[in-house]
């Protein structure tokens, strides 16, 4: 029973760990490019998962052979399969946007960003903004 | 019987395919400097990719799928010395030299990354 | 016998992510990613076979076709330090 | 324990591998190569879990697209992260503790591969056993993509459409345009312009092969579209974005974006004026299965057209940028 739940459940621990790795990346590092691989990683995992519940035990590729035969769901892969170019198309937006946020303040750092954000708003109160350029 | 002989050929090209592919592997961890881990890399790859798909082909007879199988073959065979060539050559510019002697190329993980500043 | 072949590319798969992994030029990670994209080929390739329907070689072939793109531009990265095309004010002419 | 639970459980671990090391390191060049590996096993995985035509669009894109924006992304901004200066406590907390609340609800789900689980019982029946009647294609998922979900899949290339035109709208007007300054070209690299020339052809028919046999195996517009940006992308790489541009001009490019959402629009436009419902193809052909077929290559072909057309005037707007990254960032 614990191995049968350990097989079971493995593919949806896995997906989960990998969309809390990337919900970490994204939350925690303030390189924009590092955050927008996160975002991917996040991505993938919510993929991975969608298409490990259509899998079937015994399944084969939902194209039809002439034979009666098992076959696995179609329908997940007809979701993600869109999503996954949907995806790279929304990632080069976000791209476009980290390289004209270089453009505009010079760094990809939201730390620094937010500085030269901070500093225009309320004049140069934090003291040391020398690396704010 | 000739169907035990097509099992016996292809059996044994794959696993000859698998331990090539295994050594590159090795070789590519284990090897002191960068070129020699591209020599292990790029040579053994290349045969072992090969002969694993001669195996499918053998285990897969005259269909279109030994079409496809050729095809893979012919372009692994192009591409993977081509992409070999491109990074020995980018690096081999770059500035980076073999150095057999000398064990303290290998600098820890994060510093190493600029080993390729243009001279 | 397939499994035997499965295994064995899935150990180097692990031996080529750990090259990847600790560098430590860069080059060696292009190298690493290079590896393991022949290794998926195979993997793919032996994996249609396993389930007993070789007729999904077309996502191999498309990474046999494929994988080198990723090589070239990070050697164009690297030399040129862009994906596009490099203007040299200095030389003016240049070469062509 | 059979094999296909090793693989399964090894190619995730793998994935969770790499997804920790992309964490972990700082060089963001070597996040991208780990990036583009992420997306190898993810393929893998894939075509073990039976999503033979999921897997076919993960490795078009994945093996050059992406790594080839995150790259053009790079040389514009900056090759390294900095050490960051804020707290991760907290981040920590509550990753962790969302992940555990997760955890504790899949408890409740159906076991991996179950038959028995509510997602088999719903409409992927009616699918499974109508395609060959109602469609007549073999290739049940391009028959839902195209056909029963054609609204979604319309959805989608809109989608990507507003994407393009986003990322037009942010990087076009910085785009260099041909000022007649020379420009240096991988003249000297004979190797890579040898092998270029000799497998540009090849994908492109293959990119043609995927768009037509999309009915028959994996296959279809999605994947078809990216493999033919991905030829040009390599033909501008190695004989440079000028020549490229010559070969076919951006704004031709940005005609062909509109053309393909167009094209499918208007096939729904058509089944109307035949009346019928939106995007019902049954009556473009003298039967219905006839006119399914009809509708689906011309939709493909519109999906192929916009997304292909997309990639390409991307990847013009990443590679034509002014300036390329400074000595300071580099």
């Amino acid at each position: 029973m614990i191995a049968g739940d350990f097989l079971g459940l493995f593919n949806y621990w896995i997906v989960i760990v990998l969309m809390m790795l990337g919900l970490y990346t994204v939350v925690s590092r303030g390189n924009l490019v590092k955050k927008i691989v996160g975002l991917n990683i996040f991505q993938t995992s919510v993929f991975l998962l969608y298409i490990s519940m259509g899998k079937v035990t015994g399944g084969t590729a939902p194209i039809l052979t002439g034979k009666p035969e098992v076959f696995s769901n179609p329908l997940p892969h007809v979701l993600i399969l869109t999503a996954i170019v949907v995806g790279v198309a929304t990632t080069a937006l976000g791209l476009a946007l980290v390289v004209r946020i270089k453009n505009a303040y010079g760094t990809i750092e939201e730390d620094e960003v937010q500085a030269a954000d901070d500093e225009r708003e309320f004049g140069n109160t934090a003291g040391t903004r020398d690396e704010a350029r | 019987m000739s169907a035990l002989l097509i099992d016996a050929a292809s059996w044994a090209l794959l696993v000859l395919g698998s331990i090539f592919v295994l050594i590159g592997a090795l070789g590519l961890v284990r090897m002191p400097d960068f070129y020699t881990r591209m020599h292990a890399a790029g040579i053994t790859d290349t045969l072992g990719a090969d002969l694993i798909l001669l195996g499918l082909m053998v285990q897969a007879g005259f269909s279109l799928v030994t079409v496809k199988l050729v095809l893979i073959g012919a372009f692994l065979f192009f591409t993977s010395p081509t992409s070999t060539h491109a990074i020995a050559n980018a690096a081999y510019t770059a500035g980076l030299r073999a150095s057999p002697m000398d064990e303290e190329g290998d600098a820890p993980d994060e510093g190493g990354d600029s080993a390729g500043e243009r001279p | 016998m397939f499994s035997a072949t499965v295994a064995a590319l899935l150990v180097a798969m692990v031996l080529a992510l750990a090259r990847l992994y600790m560098g430590p030029t860069l080059y060696d990670r292009v190298l690493a990613a290079n590896a393991f994209g022949t290794k998926t080929v195979l993997l793919i390739g032996v994996l249609g076979f396993l389930t007993g329907r070789p007729d999904f070689l077309d996502i191999s072939l498309l990474y046999a076709l494929l994988n080198f793109i990723g090589t070239i531009a990070v050697l164009k990265f690297f030399r040129y330090r862009t994906l596009g095309d490099r203007v040299d004010p200095e030389r003016g002419g240049g070469q062509r | 324990m059979t094999i296909a639970n090793v693989i399964d459980i090894a190619l995730l671990v793998f994935l969770g591998l790499t997804a920790f090391a992309i964490l972990k390191l700082r060089a963001l060049f070597a996040v991208v190569m780990l990036s583009s590996v992420f997306s190898l096993v993810s393929a893998c995985l894939l075509v073990h879990l039976d999503a033979v035509d999921v897997a076919f669009t993960e490795a078009a894109v994945g093996a050059g697209i992406s790594t080839v924006l995150m790259l053009a992304t790079l040389a514009l901004t900056a090759r390294r992260e900095k050490a960051s200066t804020r707290t991760q406590a907290l981040p920590l907390i509550v990753v962790f503790l969302t992940g555990l609340a997760l955890v504790y609800g899949t408890l409740d789900m159906p076991r991996f591969g179950d038959p028995a689980a509510p997602i088999h019982h719903h409409v992927a029946p009616k699918y499974i056993h109508d395609t060959e009647t109602e469609i007549g294609i073999p290739n049940i998922v391009t028959a839902v993509l195209a056909s029963y979900r054609g609204f979604d899949t319309l959805g989608e290339v809109t989608v990507i459409f507003t994407a393009g035109i986003g990322v037009l709208l942010l990087l076009g007007a910085f785009i260099r345009e041909p000022d007649g300054l020379k420009i240096q070209t991988m003249h000297h690299h004979l190797v890579l312009r040898v092998v270029t020339k000799v497998l540009i052809g090849p994908i492109l028919l293959f990119a043609l092969y995927v768009q037509a046999h999309g009915d028959y195996g994996p296959g279809g517009g999605f994947q078809a579209g990216v493999i033919f940006a991905a030829a040009f992308i390599i033909y501008a790489l190695v004989f440079g974005l000028e020549n490229a541009r010559l070969a076919l001009p951006g704004h031709a490019v940005r005609v062909l974006v509109a053309c393909g959402v167009l094209l499918y629009g208007g096939v729904g436009i058509v089944s109307i004026l035949f009346g019928e419902n939106y995007l019902n193809y049954s009556v473009l052909g003298s039967t219905p299965v006839h006119g399914q077929h009809w509708g689906i290559l011309l939709v493909e072909f519109g999906v192929g057209l916009t997304v292909s057309a997309v990639m390409v005037s991307t990847f013009y707007a990443f590679a034509g940028q002014n300036p390329p990254i400074s000595d300071e960032d580099w």
